[in-house]
């Protein structure tokens, strides 16, 4: 926990609720970004329509963070389950679904994301084994696709922050410019990387993602040496607004069990 | 009841398994519902060379790839989600003695909606331009992985997945008759999809119910008896994962698994201790503490159980429902 | 409840429907689960040249055709069963009035899953090779009906079907909370896929239940809230059809009707009596017949709504969850 | 009713009854072809296993013939109620379904059904009216595409019955021959047309019909007189076994409004 009262992480958290709408259908992934998104639900947007990638409706979990997006907690108070062809299919990858909140265990300054491996250097034509097997696309790959936007939650890290993921798991915007376009994709791509250090938002025009915002916590110096491109910054890139004590207070009900608060 | 499909889950393994099969099963998150059971029995009779399909990874993978009882997979997430990385499957995969192919969540579903229609492809519109498309773990097979199409209508190019038809699917799910219809609560995933898809069906059922419970709730039966070669009863046959209404996550034991399946020692150890440490379902239930079945029956969800409850047959009844016995 | 969406049929009809939309209903098949009462609001309210997907025809398109709303039709089957043709659509049909283009039950199916997906085109396995493919009621707006698309792992041509995304879906359920989560009893054709299919959904149910019945069955809920736009009560609303747990098939009326619809004199009589001879839910019922509605209501299928039935809420009692009357 | 005690109608049934084969996969229609399928079960095949075109499975029909394949005479007993898509698609376009029956308002010598409309003439290049609709292909399709086998059952009479039909609704062998392969379909096509005359099945190289048998009470020249092309007969051709009692009481105890006995 920091010197302000709220962690790095929790942070974050806000940050990506704050990208939440009311009344906007949403889907969250498990984990942190649930938490975000449940936060958003608790604090500014009562009416947001939430699902997970299985196809559970109307829930709001009960007794902290659930294990899984398919976790009794989960199903405790839920008005409807149908399945991963509805929720990523019907209502995602269709363009329904008006955002979704994604991790990333690298992401490039196209805002393309890998969670599949790490590889020593480049993979090269043939498939070779990863160093470091990750977990794979879920469904974030059909929410990068389909949801009319996408926001990206993600340690600030070095190695996390890449010229080129190693291996292109979720699209955000290829190789920049309109080349996102040539697919036909329903959903736009990534309107934010929301990091632990600050907020990245794609140039409109090269969709590249330059530095849009830092915390009160970090600074434009510190965001620049922790991104593995060189990153430009907007001329309106500021200082984000601290989190309020009813951001806090509704973050910690949602996040019972204390994820967030343990600085990482 | 003459159309009883009940047998014991070794029997069905006997009868429903043999090596270098394709095996689909959970088609559910790393910690809902799968026929985890099925998978340690798969072990216990020493299958091998399997060509696993799982819409997403689950301790069954873990367990089965760290066994060294698979030789391929395909699925769309091969974590644990809070657990972490399947350490079993993980290690199985960079140490390059499983070939795993990777796709999304939903083009997995997709692919068994297309195996249930018997279609030769299925469009995707998610998937292309990224690596799920331009890289294939199988690539030495010669076949595409996602190759493109081009829509008639607009002459726009998206791309099609291939099929999915896996040769025996473990479905678990909440509640069975002994015919073989089968009710699933929480959600389905991709079971209904999977158990049309499926060439064989068996069913590994958390309770076995009267009939009368399928016919008071036939919209609920999403498994109908009609494509099901056989029913399994076992109770807590996803634990550690949990079954809504029936049972929370062991988050102790989804730890201590996890952690066993991440060297060879602890991979030896687990299956000796949670693989063939019971005999029959008593031993299974005592393995499991029954102190830990308990507590983990205290679900928060266990409402979703009452309307059913009147219809459950009692396990000292089961006997005489048997298949096999005949 | 903040998220009630409960309107009057009139209501829902003003807000969700204009002239030449497309408008999708039913689903079902024609004796079976259809928003009748909804086309004959749209009749009442004089909508016109609307271009109507159903998925199987029903008395609701009967009358509309008969009526001379509906310009255009998409469906895959235009009888009534064993009532014989429907001959509202029938004459409409054989005079040029109205363009049907056929497709197969199947292929209306897969076409509101391919909008649900929002796929741009659907896989053809059937209607190819028949005159399903090959003529078109709509080939003067040049737009192919089922063209070829070739697979591209095996190198074989089949078809390829246009998905469809309706501007408005009535979609008659079971029953449904003031929020817009509904459950259907008995078969659901297509509603499923309808229902992601359209732009926009209205529920028309036959009762409303609290919405602690839909989480004490959530598996039942297979139409969620979030994609509901409104919500309309409307008991007997598939009369003369049947709402299977809810009232049966009234043989007599659906003879009668289909005998009206037959000639314009008998239409435009029953349009008088029958679409435009009530103020009310209470006129209608009165029009049906209070002893009718009594003896249809003694379905055999009764027992498929008991378990719902402590949550439905009194007729006297929804005036307050009226969401207009704010 | 004939002097034989039985109807055209009921002969027809039974004869299409003996086609469905115990523990078989099996779709019915509405109406007369569901009548032969439950007669089937009733008598033979207990363990057919029965479902209609909208997912209604495990019924029994209760009070007589049901109106429609969605009705409640069919609903009371279901043990399985899904939809369209599962049982057209999933288990009958897919190939898994053994046989069907469907029926038809004309037949050509391959085999192929309109059910769709009646047109003075050819059709024509263009979409005219027709004279007469009919009520359209519903699943008859695709039965006709995916079981494994089809029996159309269809009153015999010369109009019924033509070189080709005018409007293609449902393939049989299309053209005959191979024709029918090109198209991939997972089923066999039609193994036989049951009629109020007889039976006529495909020659296995032409897979053009030809007259297979006659029922007591008709004869092969009567089939020929009725039948719009030059209809050839197998060597062996030869009367149908008359119902038996047993048959005829299985029958009656599922036609219970006496549908098929009233003759036409």
């Amino acid at each position: 926990m920091s010197a302000a009262g709220y962690s790095r992480q929790e942070m974050m958290a806000i940050a990506t609720g704050r990208e939440i709408k009311d009344g906007e259908l949403a889907i969250f992934g498990v984990g942190l970004s649930m938490l975000a998104g449940y936060f958003a639900k608790e604090h500014h947007a009562p009416n947001v329509r939430a699902m997970t990638e299985g196809g559970v409706f109307g829930a709001t979990p009960v007794g902290g963070l659930p294990w899984g997006i398919e976790c009794n907690r989960i199903s405790a108070n839920a008005t409807s389950f149908t399945n991963a062809l509805d929720a990523l299919g019907f209502l995602v990858a269709s363009g329904r679904c008006d955002v979704g909140i994604i991790g990333a265990a690298q992401v490039d300054r196209f805002g393309n994301v890998n969670t599949t491996g790490i590889w020593e250097g480049e993979i090269g034509a043939d498939y070779r084994p990863p160093k470091t097997r990750l977990p794979g696309a879920g469904g974030a790959n059909d929410i990068a696709c389909g949801a009319k936007r996408t926001v990206i939650m993600v340690t600030h890290e070095p190695k996390r922050f890449a010229e080129r993921v190693t291996y292109l798991t979720s699209p955000g915007y290829l190789d920049g410019g309109d080349s996102r376009d040539r697919f036909g994709f329903q959903g736009g791509g990534p309107s934010a990387i929301v990091t632990t250090l600050g907020i990245l938002r794609p140039h409109p025009d090269t969709r590249e993602f330059w530095l849009d915002s830092w915390y009160p916590f970090s600074s434009a110096d510190e965001i620049r040496a922790n991104t593995g491109w060189d990153l430009k910054a907007f001329d309106h890139a500021r200082e984000v607004t601290e989190p309020s004590l009813a951001e806090l207070a509704a973050l910690r009900r949602v996040d019972q069990t204390g994820a967030l608060r343990k600085e990482k | 009841m003459g159309m009883g499909k009940l047998i014991s889950l070794a029997e069905a393994v006997r009868r429903f398994s043999w090596d270098g099969m394709q095996y689909a099963s959970g088609a559910a998150l790393p910690v809902g519902s799968d026929a985890v059971v099925f998978g340690r029995e798969l072990v216990r009779q020493g299958r091998r060379d399997l060509h696993a399909v799982f819409h997403a990874s689950s301790q069954q993978l873990n367990l089965l790839a760290a066994a060294g009882a698979v030789a391929k997979v395909e699925c769309g997430f091969s974590g644990l989600e809070v657990f972490g990385f399947a350490n079993g499957l993980r290690r199985a995969v960079e140490t390059g003695r499983l070939l795993l192919e990777d796709y999304s969540n939903l083009a997995m579903a997709l692919r068994f909606l297309g195996g249930a229609l018997n279609w030769p492809f299925v469009p995707a519109t998610t998937n292309i331009g990224s690596d799920l498309q331009y890289r294939s773990a199988f690539s030495g097979e010669g076949r595409p992985k996602i190759p493109p199409v081009r829509d008639p209508f607009s002459g726009r190019e998206i791309g099609a997945f291939s099929p999915l038809r896996p040769d025996v699917a473990a479905i678990h799910v909440t509640l069975a008759d002994v015919a073989g219809n089968a009710i699933m609560l929480g959600t389905e995933w991709s079971r209904f999809e999977l158990s049309r898809a499926a060439k064989r069906v068996v069913v590994i059922a958390d309770a076995i119910v009267d009939q009368d419970c399928m016919r008071q709730f036939p919209n609920l039966v999403r498994i109908p008896d009609i494509i099901v070669e056989a029913v399994v009863h076992w109770p807590f046959a996803a634990w550690p994962q949990a079954s809504p209404g029936m049972y929370d996550v062991d988050e102790e034991h989804m730890v201590l698994m996890n952690k066993a399946l991440a060297t060879d020692e602890g991979t030896a150890s687990y299956l000796q201790t949670y693989v063939r440490g019971y005999q029959d379902l008593d031993g299974y239930l005592d393995m499991i503490g029954r102190n830990r079945v308990e507590v983990l029956s205290r679900s928060e969800t266990s409402f979703l159980v009452d309307p059913f409850r009147r219809w459950i047959v009692p396990p000292e009844h089961l006997a005489g429902l048997r298949g096999e016995a005949a």
